[in-house]
C-alpha cells in the first residue's frame, strides 16, 4: 500500500453565525487557506472528497452549485455523508482514494452552516422517520422530547450509563469543559473561547437534562475544515514533516433510538460504544501499534458532550475502562501533560457538525506538522489519534496519523 | 464595493409533510400491542441469531427475518437512565417540582432496551444494574402506555 | 399514490413538520441584489481570465481567484434554449397540469457568460431570439425583480 | 487495472411504483440475495458502502437505518450520497488501498415515501435558482435537451427512439417497472408532454428499489465462480447547470477518458460490446455516446437510427431498460454494473445480450447529469 500523508490543512473561523457568505463562500476560506498551507494550487489536485450534514443547511448536494468556489472545477468529486461522523468519513475517504492508487493528490471539505437553517429541527430530522414508527406504537408524542432526551438527545442516557460504570461525577463534566474551553481559548479558529474559565463557572449553567448542563454541551457553528492529501512520495517534496495517515477505520454498530421504535433496539449500552473500541483495535492494528497507550502522543476524541470526553478516551484504548477520569484528575490531558486530549478545544468548544471529525484528523496533523500554533502542544508530537462519532449514537471513525509512514 | 456583515436571507423549507415513511413495525406493532391487554409482553425472535427483539423488530443484525413471537417478563434491568432538568420539553417543565426519572430497561428475556418511567422515584435511588416491574394498569388498553410505566423492585 | 392507508406488510406514516431555513446569500449576490432593486444587472468578472458570472460569483471556478470587478451588463440577451412548460412542480412535489403551457429560457446576457433561467413570454419563441428584461413593476425581494423576458422588437 | 477488484455478485429487487416493503427491508433483500449470488456470508464482507439520499429519504443520516439491514453491523461502513455507481467507486478505493478484501455496495431509495420531485429542487443554488420556482429536474433536463438538439440538430424522433428501444427492452427484464413490449416512437411522442421537448415517456418512472453489488480484491475473486473484473474507473464533475455548456456531456467524456485509459480501451465502439448507461432523460442516453467515443460528437441521433445500440445491434446500450425502465434514485447506476456485470457472466436470461465480454456501465448524480462515473467491466 502507499503511503498517504497530510501536506496542508485550512479551516475557516467557526462562529455562531456567518450572515456575510453564503455557504460556498464560507467553505472556500478553509479550501484556500488548506492550498495555501500546502503550497499547491487546484490544478495540482487530482480529486475532491466531500460532505456535510444537509439537513442544516437545507440544501440537497450542495457541492452541484457551490463546488465551483472550491476548486473542483472538472475534477473528479465524491459526496460522503454519515452524520456526526462526516468530516471523518470525509478524511477517510480521501485517504482511501490515495492510498487506492487511483489518485495522488486529493482534498478532503467538509462543513457545516447551522444559522442557515434551525439546528433543533435539523437534528430532529434523525429521528423523524422513526417517531413516525413509535406513532405505530401509540406512544404519547408529548413524552417524545423527554425520552429522545429534550435538546441534549440521547447523550443523556450514554452520559448516566458510562458515569454508573466509570464513576465518572458531573464534577468531572464540569472540568473537561474546562479544560477544552481553555484549550480552545489559545485556538484561533474555535468557537467557544473562554480564558479563565473554572468548574465552578460550569457548575453554575442551567441543567438541561440530568446529567448535562449547558457548560457540558457544545454550541451550533458556521465553519469549514479542508485537509490536502498526498503520497509519501510528494509529501516528502512538499514539507520537511508532512503527517502520515498510517490507517483509517470505522465500524457501525446499531442505531440506538431506545426500543419502542423497533428499528433501534439498542443491544448494545449508548455508554458502552463497542463500536469505537472495534474500529480502534483495527485501526491501531493497520497502523502498526501495538500499545496505544504509550505510544500515542495526542488525542483528538471527538466529544461534544463533556463526558465523551472521558468515555472516548477509553474506548481509544488510552487507559483501561473508569480510568479515565482519574487520567483527567492527573492533569496529563492538558496540553503541558503527557497524553494532551485535544488542545484544538475539540466539539464540545466548536462544532459545525460535518466538519468536526475532518477537523479533528486536521487537528492532529497539524500538532504532528508542528503547524498548531499557539496551541501547538509543548511535547513532539510523534503518533496521535483523531476521532469521529455520530449516527444514532451508533457510528464510530478513527485515523491514526505519525510523523514516520508505516514502515 | 461596501462589505456587508449581514446580508439577506432567502427563506425556504423541507416541505416533509409530504414525505410517507414505511414501516414493517407498524403492523408488528398491532400484534405487541394486541398483546399488553393480557399483560403479556411479546417480542421477535431471529432464527439466525437467537436474539429476542422486544418491540419485534423486522430485521436482525444477522440478516435474518425475526419470525418467533415469544412472551418475555415484565421485570427488568436498568441499563441506563436520565431525569428530566429545567429545559426538558423545551423548558416547559420548569418550575414544576419533581423531575422525571426514564430509564432504559431490559425485559427479562429479551436482549433489547426499552423506555419506562419510574413515577415518583427519587434520582438518588436509580441505578444502573437495579431491577424494576411492570405497573400494568388494571384494564390494559392494548397501547404502549401499559407498559410506559415500571417501579423499582 | 401515497395513501394513508395500511397495506400487508408495510405502514405508512407522516407528520406535519417542515423545517425552516434562511440562507444568506453573500456579499457579491447582495451585490446583485441591491442592483436589481434600481434594475441595474451587476455581474462579477475574474481578473484573470475575464469571465463575467451572471448571477455573481465570488470565486472564478476556472482561476480559483475572487472576481473583483463588477460590471453592469445590459437588459438585453439571446435565448440559449427554452421549454414550453405544461406541467409545474405543485406543493406535494408531483406534476400538475398548466392550464396552458409556459415558456422558461435559459438566456445568456449581453456581455455574461454564464446563464440565467426565466419566464419567457413571446408568441413565435425561437432559439437565439433576441430578449430584454421585463421587470416586474411590484417586487417582493429580488428573486422576483425580474420578471420575465420579452422579444426586442 | 489488470486483476485488481472484480465483481463477483448482485442482486436487485423488483423495482416497483408501491413497494410494500420499507427501505430497510428492501436493503435487506438486495444484501441477502447478492451475498448468495456471491457465494458468501455476511461474515466475509469487510467493508460496506451504501448509497442513499437524506432529502429522498426524509431523515437526516439516512444511513443510520441501513447499517443492520446491509449487512454492516460492527464492519466498516460509509455512505456516498451520489448514485450507488459512485459508491461503488468508493468501495474499489477501499479494496485497492488494501485495507479491505470483501466490499458490498448498496443503493436503495423508494420514491413512494419521497415527494418525488422537491428534493431535486433542493439541489437548486438556494441564493438564487430554488425559491424562484421555474427550475427543477425535469424543467432542466428540457433546456438541456433543447441546447443538445439545437446544437446538432437532434430530432424529436431520435430522441423517442431511445425510449422507444429502453422501454421494449425493459419487457424483457421481469424486474423492470415500466414494460412496454413493442413500444414505437409515434406512442412515445404522443404521451402526455412535461417540458418539451420531454414527454411522460422520455423522463424516468418514480420507483421503489434497491441494488446491491458485491467486490472483492483479485485474489478473492480469483477464486470465485465467474468474477467479473473492474478494468477501469474514472469520474468528474462539472459546473452548476447555469456555468457550463449544456449541450455537451463534459464531465462525462472526461470520466471516460479516464476510465478507457485504464481498461486499455483506445477504440470504444468496437472493444465494448454492451453498454448500460444512466439515462435519465431520452435525450441523455444520446448525449452519452458521444461522450463515451461511441460516435462523433453530435452525432449520437445518427447512432440510434442506424440501430447498433438496438439489443440485437453491434453495440446493445441499455438491453436491461436502463434508467427509463426502472429508476430507484441512488440504485439506478449501481444496477448499470449489476446489469453489466450479469450480461459478461450470461446470466441476463430474457434480455441476455450474446458474447458479452466487455461492457461498460455508466453512472450519474446532480441535475443535467452534473457527475458522471464510468465503468468496463470484464470477464476472464
Amino acid at each position: 500500500m502507499r503511503d498517504v500523508a497530510v501536506v496542508g490543512v485550512g479551516l475557516s473561523k467557526h462562529v455562531s453565525k456567518r450572515r456575510d457568505v453564503n455557504i460556498a463562500e464560507l467553505v472556500w476560506e478553509a479550501v484556500s487557506a488548506a492550498y495555501e498551507d500546502a503550497g499547491l494550487t487546484p490544478g495540482e489536485v487530482d480529486g475532491v472528497i466531500t460532505g456535510n450534514m444537509p439537513a442544516f443547511e437545507g440544501v440537497n448536494l450542495p457541492e452541484c452549485w457551490g463546488a465551483g468556489h472550491w476548486g473542483t472545477y472538472r475534477k473528479p468529486l465524491l459526496r460522503i455523508t454519515t452524520g456526526g461522523t462526516t468530516g471523518g468519513s470525509v478524511g477517510h475517504g480521501a485517504f482511501y482514494a490515495v492510498a487506492s492508487g487511483l489518485f495522488d493528490t486529493v482534498i478532503a471539505i467538509a462543513f457545516e452552516k447551522q444559522s442557515d437553517g434551525d439546528s433543533t429541527a435539523g437534528l430532529n430530522t434523525v429521528i423523524l422517520a422513526d417517531i413516525a414508527a413509535l406513532l405505530g406504537f401509540g406512544v404519547d408524542p408529548s413524552l417524545l422530547l423527554a425520552f429522545g432526551g429534550g435538546a441534549v438527545g440521547i447523550a443523556v442516557y450514554q452520559a448516566s450509563s458510562y458515569m454508573k460504570s466509570s464513576g465518572c461525577t458531573t464534577h468531572h463534566l464540569d472540568k473537561v469543559s474546562v479544560l477544552c474551553r481553555t484549550n480552545a481559548a489559545k485556538n484561533p479558529h474555535a468557537h467557544l473561547q473562554q480564558p479563565g474559565l473554572t468548574p465552578d463557572d460550569v457548575a453554575k449553567t442551567d441543567l438541561m437534562q440530568y446529567p448535562l448542563r449547558f457548560g457540558h454541551v457544545c454550541p451550533a457553528s458556521d465553519g469549514a475544515c479542508a485537509m490536502i492529501l498526498t503520497t509519501g512520495e510528494r509529501a516528502r517534496k512538499l514539507t520537511d514533516r508532512p503527517a502520515y495517515i498510517r490507517s483509517v477505520a470505522s465500524c457501525s454498530d446499531e442505531g440506538a433510538l431506545i426500543g419502542i421504535g423497533g428499528s433501534g433496539t439498542l443491544n448494545v449500552d449508548p455508554g458502552r460504544q463497542e463500536s469505537c473500541k472495534l474500529a480502534a483495535a483495527r485501526a491501531y492494528e493497520h497502523a502498526g501499534i501495538k500499545d496505544p497507550r504509550n505510544e500515542i502522543d495526542l488525542a483528538e476524541p471527538y466529544a461534544p458532550f463533556a463526558h465523551q470526553l472521558l468515555m472516548f478516551y477509553e474506548r481509544l484504548l488510552l487507559c483501561d475502562e473508569g480510568e479515565a477520569p482519574a487520567v483527567l484528575n492527573s492533569g496529563s490531558m492538558e496540553m503541558a501533560g503527557e497524553l494532551p486530549v485535544c488542545p484544538s478545544g475539540g466539539v464540545i468548544s466548536t462544532n459545525a457538525i460535518g466538519a468536526s471529525a475532518l477537523e479533528r484528523i486536521a487537528e492532529a496533523a497539524m500538532q504532528i506538522m508542528g503547524r498548531a500554533g499557539e496551541h501547538q502542544v509543548q511535547k513532539d508530537v510523534h503518533k496521535a489519534v483523531a476521532h469521529g462519532w455520530g449516527g444514532m449514537v451508533n457510528l464510530n471513525v478513527v485515523a491514526v496519523l505519525a510523523d514516520t509512514p508505516r514502515g | 464595493m461596501e462589505y456587508k456583515e449581514e446580508t439577506t436571507s432567502i427563506q425556504g423549507t423541507w416541505p416533509l409533510e409530504q414525505w410517507r415513511w414505511k414501516h414493517e413495525t407498524s403492523v408488528l406493532a398491532k400484534k405487541f400491542l394486541e398483546a399488553l391487554k393480557d399483560k403479556k409482553i411479546i417480542g421477535l425472535k431471529c432464527p439466525g441469531c437467537g436474539l429476542v427483539y422486544v418491540p419485534p423488530k423486522p430485521y436482525c443484525r444477522c440478516l435474518s427475518i425475526p419470525d418467533e413471537w415469544v412472551e418475555v417478563k415484565d421485570t427488568a434491568v436498568i441499563t441506563t437512565y436520565t431525569f428530566t432538568g429545567s429545559w426538558s420539553f423545551g423548558g416547559r417543565l420548569e418550575g414544576t417540582g419533581a423531575p422525571l426519572v426514564i430509564a432504559g430497561v431490559m425485559y427479562d428475556g429479551s436482549d433489547t432496551q426499552t423506555l419506562a418511567i419510574l413515577d415518583g422515584v427519587d434520582p438518588d435511588d436509580v441505578a444502573v444494574g437495579k431491577r424494576t416491574r411492570v405497573k400494568w394498569p388494571e384494564n390494559p388498553q392494548g397501547g404502549i402506555n401499559d407498559i410506559m410505566h415500571s417501579e423499582l423492585i | 399514490m401515497k395513501a394513508d392507508e395500511d397495506l400487508q406488510n408495510v405502514g405508512r406514516v407522516g407528520l406535519p413538520l417542515a423545517p425552516a431555513f434562511n440562507w444568506s446569500v453573500g456579499n457579491w449576490m447582495e451585490q446583485f441584489f441591491d442592483g436589481l432593486k434600481e434594475r441595474k444587472i451587476m455581474a462579477s468578472k475574474c481578473g484573470l481570465c475575464g469571465r463575467v458570472f451572471l448571477p455573481p460569483r465570488m470565486i472564478c471556478e476556472r482561476c480559483f481567484a475572487k472576481t473583483e470587478e463588477w460590471v453592469e451588463i445590459p437588459e438585453t440577451g439571446t435565448v440559449e434554449a427554452f421549454t414550453a412548460a405544461h406541467v409545474r412542480v405543485g406543493p406535494d412535489g408531483e406534476l400538475a397540469d398548466l392550464p396552458e403551457p409556459q415558456l422558461i429560457a435559459l438566456v445568456k446576457h449581453d456581455e455574461a457568460d454564464t446563464l440565467l433561467v426565466a419566464g419567457l413570454v413571446a408568441k413565435n419563441a425561437s432559439a437565439g431570439m433576441r430578449v430584454r428584461v421585463v421587470w416586474n413593476e411590484t417586487p417582493s425581494g429580488a428573486l422576483d425583480a425580474i420578471s420575465c423576458y420579452e422579444p426586442m422588437d | 487495472m489488470n486483476k485488481e477488484v472484480a465483481v463477483i455478485g448482485y442482486a436487485q429487487t423488483l423495482y416497483e411504483e408501491d413497494a410494500d416493503a420499507s427501505r430497510e427491508m428492501l436493503t435487506l433483500r438486495a444484501a441477502r440475495e447478492a451475498l448468495v449470488s456471491a457465494g458468501l456470508k455476511r461474515e466475509d464482507v469487510s467493508t460496506v458502502v451504501t448509497a442513499t439520499n437524506d432529502y429522498l429519504d426524509g431523515r437526516t443520516i439516512s444511513n443510520m437505518r441501513t447499517v443492520e439491514p446491509s449487512g454492516a453491523s460492527q464492519k466498516d461502513e460509509s455512505k456516498v450520497e451520489m448514485d450507488g455507481a459512485f459508491a461503488a467507486l468508493y468501495a474499489i478505493m477501499r479494496i485497492l488501498s488494501g485495507f479491505h478484501d470483501v466490499a458490498m455496495v448498496i443503493g436503495v431509495s423508494l420514491a413512494s415515501v419521497y415527494a418525488t420531485y422537491l428534493p431535486g429542487i433542493m439541489i437548486l443554488d438556494p441564493t438564487w435558482d430554488r425559491e424562484r420556482g421555474l427550475l427543477n429536474e425535469v424543467s432542466a433536463a428540457a433546456l438541456q435537451a433543447n441546447c443538445y438538439m439545437r446544437e446538432y440538430g437532434v430530432s424529436d424522433e431520435q430522441i423517442a427512439s431511445v425510449s422507444a428501444k429502453n422501454l421494449d427492452n425493459a419487457a424483457r427484464n421481469p424486474l423492470a417497472l415500466r414494460q412496454m413490449p413493442g413500444l414505437s416512437v409515434e406512442q412515445v411522442l404522443d404521451s402526455r408532454m412535461l417540458y418539451s421537448p420531454i414527454r411522460e415517456l422520455n423522463a424516468w418512472p418514480a420507483t421503489d428499489g434497491a441494488c446491491a453489488v458485491v467486490l472483492a480484491s483479485g485474489k478473492t475473486a480469483a477464486k470465485a465462480e465467474k468474477p467479473v473484473w473492474v478494468k477501469g474507473v474514472g469520474l468528474c464533475h462539472d459546473s452548476y447547470l447555469t456555468e457550463r455548456p449544456l449541450a455537451v456531456m463534459e464531465s462525462l467524456k472526461l470520466a471516460a477518458e479516464a476510465c478507457y485509459k485504464q481498461a486499455g480501451i483506445t477504440d470504444p465502439a468496437s472493444q465494448i460490446d454492451l453498454a448500460e448507461i444512466h439515462e435519465n432523460f431520452a435525450h441523455e442516453e444520446l448525449m452519452a455516446y458521444e461522450a463515451l467515443g461511441f460516435c462523433e460528437e453530435g452525432k449520437g441521433g445518427e447512432l440510434i437510427e442506424s440501430g447498433i445500440t438496438q439489443i440485437d445491434g453491434g453495440l446493445p446500450v441499455n438491453a436491461s431498460g436502463g434508467a427509463l425502465g426502472a429508476n430507484a434514485v441512488c440504485a439506478t447506476g449501481l444496477a448499470r454494473i449489476a446489469e453489466a456485470a450479469m450480461q459478461v457472466v450470461g446470466e441476463a436470461g430474457d434480455h441476455q445480450v450474446p458474447g458479452v465480454k466487455t461492457a461498460l456501465a455508466h453512472g450519474q448524480s446532480g441535475p443535467c447529469a452534473q457527475d458522471n462515473v464510468v465503468f468496463i467491466l470484464g470477464g476472464d
